[in-house]
């Protein structure tokens, strides 16, 4: 039986552009890499019944999304010659222009790097527990809706 | 025999609490009748159930001290 | 008769992930993006004939370069609804590890932003006059061919 | 009459300068035909060729202080 490992994908508010690039640098010793494909999910200060959205308070079952994110990332390796994968999804409240989500793939060739990157991304908007909570100026708040 | 009842997203605007702790309730057919009488607003709400971080479609026997969680549908990302 | 600017895409040298961060950190007052897509192209560490490549030194027909970069920006700006677009492509000596290719669009929603993304790194690879030679541990050479 | 030749890539291990200036020469043929003669090698190599940065396909006639492009297949990213 092998033993699964679950990462920790959450962290507390926005993800810092600088995370980013720590995260990019941490690749240079892997030299069979030849392409990294990178998505950002940024929040967007939508203007809905002339309010404007200011950020996202995210929430999630954690427990049942990083065990979804474990079988996800298990498939996405099964169909995909990647070298590494990372994803980290915010919690808590992110400010319009911040980033919300991050997700991270790389591969010898640029193929795989890119289908594996947009497919985790259209999983974790479908298969996570997780909710987003749009704050309007006033303070009202409407239910983000995945399209 | 305990219950314990989380909700999340949308359902916590209706619930006004995000957990609940409910007593003798012996599968998610009761455990749903007894919280759409506690929450009238809850008919009108999509979501899924899952007992002990599991889905479950059907009714679903409940053992004692079971965790339930009901989630509307997901908006990550 | 609309009066094309021509951008320069080139860096001497290495991208740095640090330029990749505050390019991203940039777009944080454009509150209608909702999805970012990034490729990064990494030199690889290629065996060929026992011999390991140390990097790849980049070379252009540069005005030809820029030229046909700016009628590639053209047609994806025409094709998808994108915020920005931005594209840095090293010349000189890279090693194996750092970064060569910088790819970034941004759209309100994550399909344009990744199709955009994808489609124009096919197209700087297969239209822009750049070569890349492979240079070895023992400084001989081999010169790099796209697939 | 001057032509201002500019070699890209790998046809430089060839002809090992990247730019060569040649005089009387009235279109892209009669070129060719020169540079094969002075580089043997160069017929073995795959090249497109722009005159003054624009891509031609057929023999092509030249005028005074024309700038030649011979770029072997594109091997950027």
């Amino acid at each position: 039986m092998t033993e699964k490992k679950i990462r920790n994908i959450f962290v507390n508010g926005a993800v810092d552009p600088a995370f980013v690039a720590s995260s990019i640098q941490k690749h240079n010793t892997k030299n069979s890499i030849g392409a990294h494909s990178i998505f950002l999910g940024q929040v967007r200060a939508d203007v809905i019944n002339d309010k404007t959205v200011t950020g996202i308070e995210y929430s999630s079952n954690e427990e049942m999304a990083l065990t979804q994110m474990t079988g996800i990332r298990e498939a996405i390796f099964a169909k995909y010659p990647l070298t590494c994968m990372h994803v980290h999804h915010s919690l808590g409240k992110v400010k319009a222009g911040e980033i919300c989500l991050f997700v991270f793939t790389s591969s010898a060739h640029r193929k795989a790097a890119i289908d594996a990157c947009e497919e985790t991304v259209e999983l974790i908007k479908s298969s996570l527990p997780i909710w987003g909570k749009e704050i309007f100026e006033d303070d009202s708040h409407q239910w983000k809706v995945n399209s | 025999m305990k219950t314990t009842v989380h909700f999340y997203g949308q359902l916590t605007d209706i619930t006004q609490t995000p957990v609940l702790e409910l007593e003798g309730i012996a599968d998610t057919d009761s455990m749903i009748k007894d919280l759409l009488e506690k929450f009238p607003g809850l008919s009108q709400a999509k979501f899924s159930i899952a007992v002990d971080n599991s889905l479950v479609q059907n009714n679903t026997r409940l053992k004692d001290n079971t965790i339930i969680a009901l989630m509307p549908p997901f908006s990550g990302g």
